[in-house]
């Protein structure tokens, strides 16, 4: 049954090859068929996988399929490992995966594209499902590099505006400067450790190296760099807003439900180095919170509801940094499924309102959808519970227990995910309000069929109750030692979960009663500012640009034409000089000719007589 | 017999020498720029009878009789060359032909 | 006797191109794709392992396949001597493919003198597989000149607009680099003479001879600054870009995917076992030459405003990285060099291929007439994509492997150099997506319709593809057929570590 | 008394020169040139070597000074040129090659010295040249010959084309 598992990430990449080489003939019908169809399958075969795990043992399960590379000590095979945690991803990356294909499906129809759009998405699905699965660092950084290329192709589809083209390698180029920190600390662990295969590798780690010793401490950092960049945290998050610029279910999939949760993987995978790392794991839990904090602010003041989105999936990344940051390991990945299931909701119901207005993003545009949606609206409403982690929807149930647990670890880090959720609960229900309710702007004259309805129906469904379901992670992950979250205070138990209703009340009191109104604010000078601020995410892409981004570009067109080609032009230049200077010896002046031999003549003698 | 010093004969040739040299390159006249030619042609076959005494050899005389047959052949060429010179160009002066130049 | 076959079987080939130019324009072509098809047939069945040549000779190292040799000055100890061991199998093969490549591009880009112009093509090959074979340093020099002088003349006749000076570039940087090669090579038999009293110019023979750590180091740097420059490595690889710029389709691509794997070749085969020790005092200072050229290269290729430089820096960039790799010392680097010697010939090959096929189309090199051309031509966009993404070292393809064993060899040696090198891992999409977006993205343009790819067109693309993902997931082929070579050119004779 | 006649020729030789390379006039220039060559004769006589002094005076101041006239008067050296001779004469023009001269002569002189005193006069007879000449010297000989005669061609070839120009109403 388990050696099914090879086709699950072959059969998209199958369905990708087969789009590559006959998309262009292919009827849209057929070329959906197979992209939809693909992913459709690789998720039975989880399904099917999955199940037959859970029901057994659960010990994990080895898949070596080939040799990639081998030479001196270094053998890389193309493996596959099994265990709890590489099931729940593979149930995010093909049932979340395949609810969005099949969205796209219709949401894409009208696009001259459609096959180049399956295809890429196949690919992406290919490459997310190898990393996920991956039994080795190199096989996984083959994935990791794969998603990366998908999430470049995907920004960039729409290629006839140059914008997109310059969100898309914006995402490449900065997601790879995580990339290549994560190179270096495989290099780093190889070198020190003689191997690349994760589990050896956390095995001669704990066995070799001390806790809090710099060799795992610079490691750990490296991968850490790599997570970063992946999953769009401090100080590397400025790509993904921008990469809202590729068309809305790819901005589901890609930068909402899987790649950008790769980085929470990788800490996950390897958690053991973290472990061992002390320092690196605080630097995990503060640039959680930090970033949490950070891009919820910018997501209040936004008016793109697709940037808004991003900002709150860069927020909620934050929130499953701030749990791997204080060891609640299966908190962050619990997390990380209640997020793509209401994020990749969100996404598709703004992609619902989105394709009714004809690619229209400003929100302050909308309103009054509630009516004439109801099932963007009730999907909206139940993603956005989800969201802000109001009881019994997913998000709480996940959201409260990384809470918890960041209280018994540090209460500052507690404060500032209280803090974000607050700020979760206002722009969140900014954003419903805003669309769903007030007067009607426009009329809308298209309507969402069959295929982009299910999947609605579906992830409001998973949105909703998918706090209940129970991922068996102990087996991977050691359970939390000193810090149990059922015995904390009461009083934290009450602020963790008023905070986010306090939210919604002020959202409520601004943009539905129209008690307060943000308007107000518009006139003053500082806050102005502050929205100038938080608008443009901190200003971080402005330092980027003046600090490295310039520089380089300017530097570039300086030596456009090679600078060191001057020092050989220059040789060839004195030659030429040369070349004149004795040709102009050559008057053709026959005293002048005399007189040099007499010269010579002299300085002959001279020497004769001087030696 | 005679007792004239070597030396006074060398210097002899070679005050000749030079001062045919400076006729070379001080003239531009092409007929006298030969002529100090044959003057310092004349100073070598100086110096060849001169060394040719002091020994008491007849090779001294035999490069004299080579020198005089070189100027006699490169006067004749010469004054061909000046002949053609003067009548393409209209003008003896040597600075005025260097059509040769770089 | 299959190898001087190699060689003469190439030359013959071009002659006879060259004379059926009387028979008109169609004739060169169709002898030049018998003489390749010959070609193929004789290296195709040596790469299987068991082929015809592989007969076993005494008194050599195992690495070594076949060897033939032939007494030429016997006075000077100079023979016609001809050996091949995996490394320089594995380059003939690449030789021979983009061979064919290089036919194929040509086949309507040459339309005068094709005659001539084939001739010129083998005879340049015929001096690069002859480089790769020889065991005798005069030989091997001599087929080092008789390599050039033909790609001189693919530049300076058939090149673009600014040929000449590109052509007499080329030829200047190479011949004042191997004027010191040469000096090196004399000094070193003459050295090899006073030590044993008779004049050899046999590898083997001076392979292991005591030179004083002085002259090792001058002679070292004899060879090595030959092969820099043809590598090339920063500061010597300003001929590069204006060489390839110029070229025809065809010379650009055997310059990049072959010419400069000679340098490499070089480094390999005899600056590291001739001078071992010379060698392993100057690796800091070459590891930062080739982390420098790595850098310096991708910057400069960011700024490139035509096609062909751009591509052309990003070879330097790569070539930085075998540098970096052969003087890392170690076998895992090693052999990352030689991928990314394969892998680099496959991909910038195919890169020039495809700038050429669109110069030939809109008639310009310049990313300002370009733009948009992705709903025109979707072919060859997607190739266009599917080599930058190798060329910036996407996993699964075969830059990565190379990139990254070269990378994981050389944090061994020199853990800080190396992540300066890794930088580039930064660049490449940098300046490798520029490509794609300039060329193929972008606003639609008003322009003459395009055709997208033939049939010929494809097939050769095609190939290029199939060989850089079969290096990019199954590189073991070439790791293994190059291992035995790599182990006693590297490591048996120089067991140190950095 | 030979030494004494060796300095009385000597100057003259030396002044004849010095007047020979200051004319304007070339005729005058030639004249002197001939009285230096005789002197310079006269000194091949005091040194013993008659033979070359005969040689001296009819080859040299004979033969080939006869051709110098000739030249002369054909290019009509006349009154308008010793104007252009003066204007060339500035002590600028020759000051600069006299001092090189001056250097060079310096140094022989210097060479000279080094060499040490020894007395000239042997009487070398026209015999023991002609023996030497068509004994050890036969090759210079005939390579002399070789050499008159390719001046003869050379000059003939030069002069042709003058006479082809200066034929009344002929070709130039």
């Amino acid at each position: 049954m388990f050696n099914l598992l090879v086709w699950v990430p072959i059969i998209p990449l199958l369905g990708f090859l087969l789009l590559v080489f006959y998309g262009g003939r292919l009827a849209k019908g057929r070329g959906a068929l197979i992209g939809v169809g693909s992913v459709g399958i690789s998720a039975l075969l989880v399904a099917l996988i999955g199940f037959e795990f859970l029901q057994g043992s659960m010990a994990p399960y080895r898949l070596t399929l080939a040799s990639w590379i081998v030479s001196g000590e270094l053998s890389i095979p193309f493996g596959f490992y099994l265990d709890a945690l590489s099931v729940t991803m593979l149930f995010v990356v093909t049932g979340v995966g395949f609810l969005i294909h099949l969205y796209a499906a219709e949401f894409m129809e009208e696009d001259a594209g459609y096959a180049r759009f399956f295809a890429y998405m196949n690919l992406f699905v290919a490459a997310m499902l190898v990393l996920v699965l991956a039994d080795n660092l190199m096989l996984l950084y083959l994935g990791w590099e794969g998603v990366g290329l998908g999430s470049y192709l995907l920004i960039g589809f729409w290629y006839q505006n140059p914008d997109n083209g310059y969100a898309a390698r914006k995402a490449f180029v900065m997601t790879r400067v995580g990339d290549t920190a994560l190179a270096l600390g495989m290099f780093l662990l190889f070198t020190e450790l003689h191997t690349l295969d994760i589990q050896s590798l956390l095995g001669r780690a704990q066995s070799q190296w001390s806790p809090g010793s710099l060799l795992p401490i610079v490691a750990a950092a490296l991968l850490l760099g790599g997570a970063v960049g992946k999953s769009a945290q401090l100080p590397l998050q400025t790509w993904l807003p921008d990469a809202m610029a590729g068309p809305t279910p790819v901005s589901a999939l890609i930068h909402a439900a899987t790649m950008v949760t790769a980085g929470v993987y990788l800490i996950a995978r390897t958690h053991a180095l973290f472990e061992l790392a002390p320092p690196v794991q605080y630097t995990v839990a503060g640039i959680g919170s930090i970033t949490l904090l950070m891009a919820g602010c910018s997501a209040l003041v936004q008016t793109d509801i697709k940037r808004i989105l991003a900002y709150s999936t860069i927020s909620q990344i934050g929130y499953m940094f701030l749990a791997l940051g204080v060891g609640a390991w299966s908190a962050a990945i619990f997390h990380l499924l209640t997020h793509a299931f209401f994020k990749a909701l969100l996404f598709l119901a703004a992609g619902a309102v989105i394709f009714s207005f004809h690619h229209e993003h400003d929100i302050f545009r909308m309103g009054g959808l509630r009516k004439a949606m109801p099932l963007a609206f009730w999907s909206f409403m139940i993603g956005s519970a989800a969201l802000t982690a109001l009881p019994f929807t997913s998000g709480y149930y996940s959201k409260h227990e990384i809470l918890l647990a960041a209280y018994a670890a540090s209460p500052l880090l507690w404060v500032a995910g209280c803090l974000g959720a607050l700020i979760t609960g206002i722009y969140s229900f900014r954003l419903v309000f805003v669309v769903f309710f007030g007067k009607p702007a426009q009329e809308i004259d298209k309507t969402i069929g069959g295929r982009m309805r299910i999947p609605l129906l579906l992830l409001s469904v998973l949105a909703l109750c998918g706090g209940l379901l129970k991922i068996p992670l102990e087996s991977v992950f050691p359970a939390l030692s000193e810090q149990n979250p059922g015995h904390s205070d009461a009083l934290v138990s009450i602020i963790t979960l008023a905070a986010p209703i306090l939210g919604v009340t002020i959202a409520v009191l601004f943009y539905l009663a129209g008690t307060y109104s943000a308007a107000n604010f518009v006139n003053l000078q500082w806050a102005r500012r502050i929205n100038r601020l938080l608008l443009t995410g901190w200003g971080l892409d402005a330092t980027y640009h003046f600090v490295l981004i310039r520089p380089f570009k300017i530097l570039a067109a300086l030596n456009k034409d090679d600078e060191v080609d001057k020092l050989y032009l220059g040789i060839a230049g004195l030659s030429l000089q040369l070349h004149r200077a004795a040709s102009a010896t050559q008057t053709g002046r026959i005293r002048w000719y005399a007189s040099s031999m007499a010269w010579g003549a002299v300085v002959v003698l001279a020497i004769g007589l001087l030696s | 017999m005679s007792g004239v010093p070597a030396e006074m004969g060398l210097m002899l040739s070679a005050l000749l020498f030079v001062l045919g040299l400076i006729g070379v390159l001080a003239r531009r006249n092409l007929i006298m720029i030969l002529m100090s030619l044959e003057v310092m042609l004349n100073a070598t076959g100086l110096a060849f009878i001169v060394a040719g005494s002091k020994w008491g050899q007849a090779d001294g005389q035999v490069l004299f009789l080579l020198v005089l047959t070189l100027a006699a052949a490169e006067v004749g060429i010469g004054l061909g060359l000046a002949l053609q010179i003067f009548h393409r160009f209209k003008t003896l002066d040597a600075d005025s032909i260097n059509q040769m130049q770089g | 006797m299959i190898l001087p076959l190699l060689i003469v079987v190439l030359f013959i080939g071009g002659l006879a191109a060259w004379i059926s130019e009387q028979w008109g324009p169609e004739a060169p072509r169709w002898t030049v794709i018998a003489t390749l098809a010959f070609e193929t047939l004789l290296v195709a069945p040596q790469l299987t392992g068991n082929g015809v040549a592989s007969i076993p000779f005494s008194g050599r190292p195992a690495a070594w396949l076949a060897e033939f040799d032939l007494p030429w000055i016997p006075r000077f100890g100079i023979g016609f001597h001809l050996a091949v061991d995996g490394l320089s199998l594995l380059l003939i093969a690449l030789t021979v493919l983009l061979g064919w490549m290089a036919v194929s591009c040509s086949w309507t880009e040459i339309d005068k003198r094709t005659g001539f112009f084939y001739f010129n093509l083998l005879a340049c090959l015929a001096g690069t597989v002859g480089v790769f074979l020889a065991v005798d340093l005069f030989l091997f020099f001599l087929f080092w000149e008789v390599m050039i002088i033909p790609m001189y003349f693919l530049i300076s006749i058939w090149g673009h607009e600014n040929r000449t000076y590109a052509a007499i570039k080329f030829v200047i940087f190479t011949q004042v680099s191997s004027l010191l090669m040469l000096l090196a090579i004399i000094v070193l038999v003459l050295a090899n003479y006073q030590h044993s009293g008779a004049f050899t110019f046999d590898y083997f023979a001076l392979l292991n001879i005591p030179l004083p750590p002085e002259l090792a180091d001058w002679l070292m740097l004899g060879f090595l600054i030959a092969f820099t420059v043809k590598l090339p490595a920063v500061p010597f690889h300003t001929w590069l870009p204006d060489a390839h710029t110029q070229a025809p389709t065809g010379g650009s691509v055997i310059l990049a995917g072959v010419l400069l794997k000679t340098g490499a070749y070089g480094l390999l085969r005899f600056v590291i076992p001739l001078f071992p020790d010379a060698a392993h005092r100057f690796a800091p200072i070459a590891m930062a030459l080739g982390a420098i050229s790595v850098l310096y290269a991708a910057a400069t290729a960011f700024a490139q405003s035509d096609i062909k430089r751009l591509i052309a820096y990003t070879s330097i960039s790569h070539m930085g990285f075998i540098l970096l790799g052969v003087f890392s010392w170690n076998m895992l680097a090693v052999q990352g060099a030689v991928v990314t010697m394969i892998a680099h010939g496959l991909s910038a090959g195919a890169l020039f291929m495809l700038a050429g096929f669109l110069q030939q189309r809109l008639h310009t090199r310049e990313f300002a007439n370009m733009g948009g051309l992705w709903p025109e031509i979707p072919k060859l966009s997607g190739f266009m994509l599917f080599f930058v993404m190798a060329t910036l070292g996407l996993p699964g393809l075969g830059n990565f492997v190379g990139e990254f064993l070269v990378l994981l060899g050389a944090f061994k040696a020199n853990a800080i150099l190396t992540a300066v090198a890794a930088l580039a891992l930064i660049l490449a999409p940098v300046y490798a997506l520029i490509i794609v977006q300039k060329a193929c993205h972008g606003p639609w343009q008003k322009r003459p319709a395009l055709t997208d790819c033939g049939l010929r067109e494809l097939a050769s693309l095609g190939v290029l593809v199939l060989a850089s993902v079969w290096l990019g997931l199954h590189p073991q082929t070439v790791l293994d057929i190059s291992a035995p070579a790599l182990q006693q050119a590297v490591l048996n004779l120089n067991p140190r570590e950095p | 008394m030979s030494l004494i006649l060796f300095y009385i020729t000597s100057a003259v030789a030396v002044f004849a020169t010095v007047m020979m390379v200051t004319r304007l006039n070339a005729v005058h220039g030639l004249l002197y040139l001939i009285l230096s060559l005789l002197a310079v004769g006269m000194i091949f006589f005091l040194l013993g070597a008659y033979f070359a002094a005969v040689l001296e005076v009819i080859i040299y101041a004979g033969a080939i000074m006869v051709l110098f006239v000739f030249v002369i008067m054909m290019l009509n050296q006349g009154h308008k040129t010793l104007a252009q001779e003066r204007a060339w004469l500035k002590p600028g023009i020759w000051i600069g090659p006299s001092l090189l001269a001056l250097i060079l002569f310096a140094e022989m002189l210097v060479i000279i010295a080094h060499g040490g005193s020894a007395e000239t006069g042997h009487v070398v007879s026209a015999s023991q040249v002609g023996m030497a000449l068509y004994g050890p010297y036969l090759i210079a000989v005939e390579l002399a010959s070789i050499l008159l005669l390719a001046g003869l061609v050379g000059a003939y070839h030069l002069g042709k084309p003058i006479l082809k120009m200066t034929r009344p109403g002929g070709e130039p």
